[in-house]
């Protein structure tokens, strides 16, 4: 019984010091970020979609169309083709589609490709309204990227 | 009050009860002790482990198509040792049938509903076997090894 | 002739009043409580529509408003369409007697506090009408517990009521506050030589009026987890929308009710108002009653943010095995000090 | 439904209605729907229904070489998607007897060990969620946050992980890890105060689950429940102890248990492990050796025909790995043993005759994760 009666004046301090400690988190300052206003850095490791690399001394991708990418992806999203342009030793990428409805992140391709010729971007808002939308060319994307770099 | 390995070693090496009994090495299988039994063994030695304190783990179907036989690996663990038993059973792979464990562990319930979705298996004595994931219409076994979709 | 000619047409105008300080209120009571919710949570609450947000409640009765409101096929339609309207008009029916400052009362009734009580039951019936009515598991499980849990609450509200009435004397809720002029010492939540334990009495009236109001730690009829949205579920647009006007309506009402019995109402508990200040007493009465009743609408919505929902037997023996016992005793000892020392 | 349902006679006195609690309803994390037949407000029988998330990992794993199945095991149970990358990793390992640098061990060590921190703080929060506290799930959230920025900053992803690799892990630590982790520790203690006055405390709380759902050590037997589920029936069966792997038999922690068996013991074991997997982030941080964080690990993989275990402590229970191999690439079976399972599967018997109310209380301290049930 007289746990009974003293159980209510300490259920009643519990439930002070509850109100307590949200009125303390009342003041304190807002730790959320504006979206759509104020954005956050992507950390360097961050994994987007994967691109092509654009190699700073010969000004091109350092992809030899090995296909060993295509090989390592778990669900299949990369088609790589490549062509041999004569006075040229290697093979160089022509076309290199990535499909990123399916690609799971996995960093696969990139740990099994020979010429590190691709990386994670660091890309995170990718809205598209069609399926076609994710399907990325990372050939013209690179191309784009030289542009941007040579203005 | 936690059983040891040769304390259920020669619990298994009774008359008739197990067909073989190999203990393993943990660090190298995962497990301490490997039982095949007959089908029939089945509930007697999941009745004996009870007694002794253990609980049911998980059940594994396989699907042995080469040597045309159904396999069923049933795990069992103790809270108080670290033992970690497996017995295993197989039946021919055209009707595969293995008595029900749900009276002695009510969760075999659910993991046998689950190896019969998966492999066609069924548990004689079970009380609901109907798909436990599959739709409910399912007839299809997906992990059977003959080309199922 | 003076109650032709003035009387009905300041009934009329203090009460279209009342509607729209119920109306008003209810829509930025929701954003009050989302920017304080947001605020207890760190957030910013909020803040897209008009500067810092204060057009949200335009946002949400627009939208409201544009829902089309669907009655359930084999539900009950009259009584589906009635509940909304029977949760509301009780709410704001007290509120005209409620004096907000020395003048300002729609309806001076000198038995104000019985009417209130009285109108205060009207809200059971209403959300049991709309759980029923809308033919939907949930609403009725959710319908069921609003009833025992609005009867478990009625009593200890009405002993507490009742301690008080003794010491006051009257249930002319003008008259009440009238006596609690002059210090704030003379209020009744600091009368404690006649009630010893009147901050109890006050605790006690809040929880009944949280549970009343089927608010924070007592939300048994929308508990979202179990019910879904409880008896509301059917109702989709302005049907929501009124009964979401209705529980804050019912907050305000609780509030300004506490305040009118506890924390003497309009006074300003600085001593009387030097008489040449004349139409000024009624705005400061009315902002002190505001500012006060305001504080206790804050701590409603502090006391939703910070604790988990009871659980539904837990509620029942708080009111019958907690509550009930602490009032009556306080109803002993003040009648008690009352017939030894008044 | 075609198939015709055995439902047993209701107990209860009335007539019984049948309440369908998801599988879209704010209560079931995720997919899950029960069949509650109710009486009134008591639950008669709650027959959990699931396969509504079922996506065959098993089968994935079957029909493509072991190292395509290793994103997989990160969305298995996504909210402690390191243990179970962990587990398929460490199972390979075993098989193939491959060699993994102890750097690696002790990062696989700290980023499981954050991962089941933030494992919990989601539980604590959706549960409270449950039971009506909306406030702890902001706090909650706002110190997950600090763990995934944490990890995000290693491993690249915040959720779904795929950061281990057969034979060690894919990077080694970047630059400020440890500091950022000590400060991380350094502040996350006084927190846990601030949510043991908020929270833990709490008379409503206390009244909510104490002497709610009690789940006995025989019970927790017959169904195979593990992690805080058995711990909180009193057993301190924890396989970080039971079968030591990796290297936490060089860290000391405690298991906590709790005898008590009722939903208030299962939380306060969860909130306590919180509190241990800090001490052993710390253990590890300090212990941590310098080296290589990948071992030599052969081009294609097959490993010798057998059938290989391997069991690691994940957030929700025990997770075994069990591959059987014939000798080719792929995995001929692989089966994934899920703690969620087993813990759902004792739903139905813990909780007749409850209260719904209750009946939601002890479903939200099992701490489930649907996909974990589904696989």
């Amino acid at each position: 019984m007289k746990t009974d009666i003293l159980a209510v004046p300490r259920g009643f301090w519990s439930l002070l010091t509850g109100m307590r400690v949200t009125l303390s988190q009342f003041f304190k300052p807002i730790v959320t970020v504006q979206y759509p206003r104020q954005t956050l850095k992507m950390p360097p490791r961050y994994r987007g979609h994967i691109e092509l690399i654009l190699d700073p001394e010969t000004q091109r991708s350092r992809c030899t169309a090995c296909k060993l990418c295509e090989r390592a992806c778990p669900s299949d999203c990369i088609l790589v083709e490549g062509a041999k342009f004569e006075g040229e030793k290697k093979k160089s990428v022509t076309q290199y589609e990535l499909d990123f409805t399916k690609c799971s992140l996995c960093g696969a391709c990139i740990e099994a490709c020979p010429s590190d010729a691709i990386k994670f971007s660091r890309e995170y808002n990718l809205a598209s309204t069609s399926k076609e939308g994710y399907h990325y060319d990372l050939v013209k994307r690179l191309a784009e990227e030289k542009e941007r770099k040579s203005l | 009050m936690s059983p040891t390995l040769d304390q259920i070693r020669e619990h298994f090496s009774g008359p008739g009860l197990a067909l073989s009994v190999t203990p393993t090495e943990h660090a190298a299988k995962g497990y301490h002790l490997d039982v095949s039994v007959a089908p029939a063994g089945i509930v007697p030695a999941a009745q004996a482990l009870y007694a002794l304190g253990f609980g049911l783990d998980a059940i594994t179907g396989v699907d042995w198509i080469a040597q045309n036989e159904m396999e069923v690996v049933y795990d069992y663990f103790h809270p108080a040792s670290p033992l970690r038993i497996v017995v295993r059973s197989r039946a021919p792979r055209d009707n595969p049938e293995f008595p029900t464990l749900s009276d002695v562990f009510p969760g075999a319930r659910w993991h046998e509903r689950e190896t019969h979705d998966f492999f066609g298996i069924r548990f004689a004595g079970h009380p609901n076997l109907i798909p436990l994931l599959l739709p409910e219409d399912a007839d299809y076994h997906p992990l059977r090894k003959e080309g199922a979709p | 002739m003076s109650l032709l000619s003035t009387e009905p047409l300041r009934l009329l105008a203090s009460l279209l009043l009342i509607i729209a300080f119920v109306g008003l209120n209810a829509a930025y009571l929701v954003l009050a409580e989302r920017k304080g919710a947001g605020r207890f949570q760190n957030r910013p609450g909020p803040n897209e529509a008009g500067y810092g947000g204060w057009l949200q409640p335009v946002a949400d009765v627009l939208k409201l408003i544009s829902k089309q409101i669907m009655v359930p096929p084999e539900s009950d339609r009259l009584l589906f369409r009635m509940a909304p309207l029977v949760v509301l008009t009780p709410a704001m029916m007290c509120l005209a007697v409620v004096p907000f400052s020395d003048t300002l009362v729609a309806r001076n009734v000198n038995v104000g506090l019985l009417m209130v009580f009285s109108f205060g039951s009207i809200n059971v019936m209403a959300i049991l009408l709309s759980g029923w009515a809308s033919r939907n598991k949930y609403a009725i499980m959710s319908a069921a517990r609003v009833v025992s849990q609005n009867v478990a609450y009625e009593i200890p509200m009405l002993l507490v009521v009742i301690t008080l009435l003794m010491s006051t004397g009257t249930l002319d809720l003008s008259e009440i506050i009238k006596q609690q002029a002059g210090g704030f010492w003379h209020w009744n939540f600091f009368r404690l030589d006649v009630n010893p334990l009147a901050p109890v009495t006050f605790v006690i009236f809040f929880i009944c009026m949280l549970a009343e109001a089927n608010r924070a730690p007592f939300d048994m009829a929308e508990a979202e987890s179990e019910l879904v949205a409880g008896a509301f579920t059917e109702y989709a647009g302005m049907g929501f929308g009124v009964f979401f006007m209705a529980e804050y309506a019912n907050i305000v009402l609780g509030c300004s009710l506490a305040t009118v019995l506890f924390f003497g109402g309009w006074q300003t508990g600085l001593g009387a108002l030097p008489a040449s200040w004349g139409a000024w007493k009624v705005l400061i009465g009315l902002g002190f009653f505001l500012a006060k009743m305001y504080a206790l609408v804050f701590t409603v919505i502090w006391v939703r943010w910070t604790f988990p929902r009871t659980q539904f037997y837990g509620l029942l023996n708080l009111s019958w095995k907690i509550l009930i016992p602490i009032s009556l005793f306080t109803l002993l000892l003040s009648s008690v000090m009352i017939k030894l020392f008044a | 439904m075609s198939a015709p349902l055995k439902i047993e006679p209701a107990t209860g006195s009335g007539e019984t209605f049948v309440l369908n609690l998801g599988p879209q309803h704010p209560a079931a994390h995720g997919v899950l729907r029960v069949k509650m037949t109710m009486d009134g407000e008591y639950v008669m029988r709650a027959e959990p229904v699931i396969g509504y998330i079922h996506r065959m990992h098993e089968k994935m794993g079957e029909n493509r070489p072991l190292a395509h199945f290793l994103p997989n095991t990160g969305r298995v149970d996504y909210l402690s998607a390191l243990h179970y990358n962990h587990a398929f990793v460490g199972a390979v390992e075993r098989a193939a007897k491959l060699e993994v640098p102890p750097r690696a061990e002790f990062i696989r060590v700290i980023t499981s060990e954050l991962n089941r921190i933030s494992s919990h703080l989601v539980w604590w929060s959706a549960f409270l969620l449950d039971l009506g506290g909306f406030t702890p799930l902001l706090y909650a959230f706002d110190d997950r946050e600090k763990i995934l920025d944490l990890l995000e900053g290693l491993t690249g992803s915040r959720l779904t992980y795929c950061y281990f690799r057969f034979g060690g892990v894919v990077e080694d630590l970047d630059p400020g890890f440890a500091e950022r982790t000590r400060k991380f520790i350094a502040e996350m203690r006084p927190r846990l105060k601030m949510y043991r006055q908020l929270v833990t405390d709490n008379i409503i709380l206390r009244k909510r689950l104490e002497h709610i759902g009690p789940i006995s050590p025989d019970l927790c037997l017959k169904y195979g429940a593990t992690g805080p589920v058995i711990r909180g029936s009193g057993v301190s069966y924890d396989v970080r102890r039971a079968e030591p792997y990796s290297v936490y038999s060089q860290l000391d922690f405690d298991v906590p248990t709790f005898p008590e068996s009722d939903s208030m013991a299962r939380y306060l074991v969860r909130m306590e492990e919180i509190v241990q997997s800090l001490r052993i982030v710390e253990q590890a941080l300090d212990k941590l050796p310098d080296g290589p964080v990948l071992g030599k690990v052969p081009r294609v993989l097959k490993l010798p025909p057998g059938d290989y275990c391997y069991a690691v402590e994940a957030a929700r229970g025990r997770h075994m790995v069990r591959i059987v191999s014939d000798g080719k690439e792929a995995a001929y079976r692989l089966k994934l043993r899920t703690p969620s399972f087993s813990n759902l599967s004792l739903f139905e018997e813990a909780s007749k005759g409850m209260l719904l109310a209750d009946a939601l209380a002890l479903m939200g301290s099992l701490d489930l994760v649907i996909p974990d049930i589904d696989r």
